[in-house]
């Protein structure tokens, strides 16, 4: 049953990745990281309950922090040229 | 998954995505390594790859871009195009041919199994005492290799320093005395949310350093969990900001402060009549010794990483600062 | 037993979601609508499956680490979120309207 | 496994080292280059932490009755290993924040060029 969770969350994941290489504007792309950033941390959470060993939970929480510090860094790229466009 | 991200990334013209792409490979790389127990690795791995690496990429990325989008490449001649992949194909067949050679995966006989890990394995238990093998090999078996790593750093970080540390425009301005004006300060939800979340991450960050010897964690990952929550600050509330908070120079401080503490620790226990960084002198007992040696190396291995990481960081958008401060000068 | 079952249904309709917000992703026009399908997938599919997974375990601890994780995704998610579609719009991303091709 | 199978490892870890080596030596960019250099650096942290693995290996905290762990000393390389590795990613993209400024480019060609015309 944890493997049908992980399954289901990988094949979110590869999606996303999939948008993430095509993704014709730079937001979509974003957008499509910061979806497989938050689906990665829920794996690890489905493979630590799986694994039994709840110590990959401190993992996970240190991704959900890095996925949101690395999504505010990207944007603040866009705020250094007011002017620029896609 | 990992290799049409890579792919990906050598397809990709568009530097952007191709950091983004990078991103999503750490992702990948560090769930990876979960899923082969390297719970240590993966940490380290998501805190850097994912966060520091596409960060400083990003900010070069800003120094470097062109104003007008390039022109479209005349077509490269078939020899230069064809040369490289010839180049890497024959690399790699001769790198497959020597893998059957190799021990399987997960294999317990492979060679790698058989030296020293066991012994580390078995014996750490009794002679550190504490849970987690990776920060007791770190610490206390492998101590020398980690002071080289952390002096690596250190020379890295001077490097850095050396290079983009000063300004070159006669004007003898620091690269810290220019508003950040790409701060994120417009968005008020931002503002609010993130001074909520800065103090959890920097406590987060002192579970990581001082619970690493019971669950995965240690200095190295405190350390750019730290420099994280402190980016997060700057990057939110400007540049200026961050400055008041930690000067340039304090970090400088705390860059040597953090090596030497790794080093002082090893002249400490070579004075109580130890060998160098053989922590069983630093307290009543061996364990206790050894218990304080890592506690207190593993502290100067967190203190040098933090400092290293904001100060690349403010180098960096430092001078991105005063690049795009010119820029607007240049406009007006 | 009915804890499990009920942990089973909420991870499922978490994998649910998540497998249509995926594809919502994939499949829609534009920036703005694939950002709906995103964000709402980031909250609700996180949220069902922790809550399941919260349900599953036995030690208090990892019920707590899980809740911690849910408290911050929840937090952080949204901002995310927030602040991409309000810097998409900052430089002029056009929605894609009446069908019309909106070349951006 | 047993079979020729049981050495994928190797094989993925080979696949992305060519692609970061091609990446290198083909990409004219800078920032490609060492975008290039980090895929290629971290096939090398996969083959350690997958020669360090074992069948059925716990993570190497030791609990209670857990009789198998991975190995712990390819983690501890590798775990360092990657923060040398930023560091040195960080002069990296300091020497090319430096040549921008020189050669107003971080395009080989152009960089080359205008060395020729010097």
């Amino acid at each position: 049953m944890y493997l049908a969770a992980a399954v289901a969350i990988l094949f979110i994941m590869s999606l996303a990745l999939a948008r993430a290489l095509l993704g014709p504007t730079l937001f979509d792309r974003i957008l499509a990281v910061n979806m497989f950033g938050t689906k990665t941390v829920l794996l690890v959470a489905v493979l630590s309950l799986a694994a039994g060993d709840s110590s990959y939970l401190d993992i996970a929480l240190v991704y959900v922090l890095i996925n949101f510090i690395g999504v505010l860094a990207v944007l603040r790229f866009f705020e250094y040229d007011p002017d620029s466009r896609i | 998954m990992l290799l049409v991200t890579a792919l990906g990334a050598v397809f990709i013209r568009d530097l952007f995505a191709v950091i983004m792409l990078f991103g999503i490979y750490s992702l990948v790389s560090a769930g990876f390594f979960l899923d082969l127990s390297a719970p240590d690795v993966a940490l380290t791995e998501a805190a850097i790859g994912a966060g520091v690496a596409p960060l400083l990429m990003l900010a070069t990325l800003a120094l470097t871009r062109e104003k007008t989008t390039p022109q479209p490449r005349a077509k490269r001649s078939i020899h230069t195009s064809l040369l490289p992949i010839l180049v890497v194909t024959m690399t790699g067949a001769a790198l497959v041919y020597a893998t059957f050679d190799m021990p399987f995966i997960a294999d317990p006989a492979g060679p790698a199994h058989n030296h020293v890990a066991p012994r580390y394995l078995q014996a750490s238990g009794a002679e550190i005492g504490i849970p987690n093998v990776v920060t007791s090999v770190l610490a206390s078996y492998r101590g020398f290799d980690t002071l080289g790593e952390v002096f690596v750093i250190f020379t890295a970080e001077i490097g850095v320093l050396s290079l983009l540390g000063f300004l070159a425009d006669g004007s003898g301005r620091q690269y810290w005395q220019f508003e950040d004006t790409a701060n994120l300060r417009r968005h008020n939800i931002l503002h609010v949310v993130s001074k909520a979340l800065i103090p959890v991450i920097l406590i987060y960050a002192f579970y990581v350093q001082f619970h690493g010897d019971y669950s995965p964690g240690g200095g190295f990952q405190a350390g750019v969990l730290f420099a994280a929550g402190f980016i997060l600050y700057a990057m939110i509330f400007g540049l200026q900001a961050a400055y008041r908070v930690v000067s340039p120079t304090a970090l400088y401080w705390a860059m040597a402060i953090g090596v030497l503490l790794y080093g002082g620790t090893g002249v400490a226990s070579l004075l109580l009549g130890g060998n160098y960084l053989d922590y069983n002198v630093l307290g009543s007992d061996a364990v206790h010794g050894q218990h304080n040696g890592i506690l207190i190396v593993e502290l100067g291995v967190g203190i040098c990483v933090a400092a290293v990481m904001m100060s690349v960081f403010f180098k960096f958008s430092g001078r991105t600062a005063h690049f795009y401060d010119d820029r607007r000068e240049v406009r007006k | 037993m009915i804890l499990d079952i009920l942990s089973w249904l909420l991870i499922i309709a978490g994998g649910f979601v998540g497998v249509t917000g995926a594809i919502g992703l994939f499949r829609f026009p534009d920036f703005y609508t694939r950002m709906h399908a995103a964000s709402m997938t980031d909250t609700l599919t996180a949220g069902l499956i922790l809550v399941g997974l919260m349900l599953q375990c036995d030690s208090i601890l990892t019920v707590l680490k899980l809740a911690l994780i849910f408290f911050i995704m929840a937090y952080t998610g949204p901002t995310a979120a927030h602040v991409l579609a309000k810097t998409a719009r900052h430089v002029n991303l056009k929605p894609y309207l009446h069908g019309k091709e909106d070349a951006s | 496994m047993t079979t020729v199978l049981g050495l994928y490892n190797y094989w993925i870890v080979i696949a992305l080292m060519m692609i970061g080596f091609y990446v290198v030596i083909a990409a004219s960019n800078l920032i490609k280059k060492i975008i290039g250099l980090n895929i290629f650096q971290t096939s090398v942290f996969i083959l350690y932490i997958s020669i360090g693995m074992r069948e059925g290996g716990a993570a190497p905290i030791l609990k209670e009755g857990v009789e198998v762990y991975a190995n712990p000393l390819p983690h501890v390389l590798i775990l360092t290993a990657i923060v040398v590795g930023v560091a040195t990613t960080a002069l990296g993209l300091s020497l090319i924040v430096r040549i921008k400024e020189a050669y107003g480019s971080i395009e080989e060609d152009d960089i080359a060029e205008k060395d020729g015309s010097l």
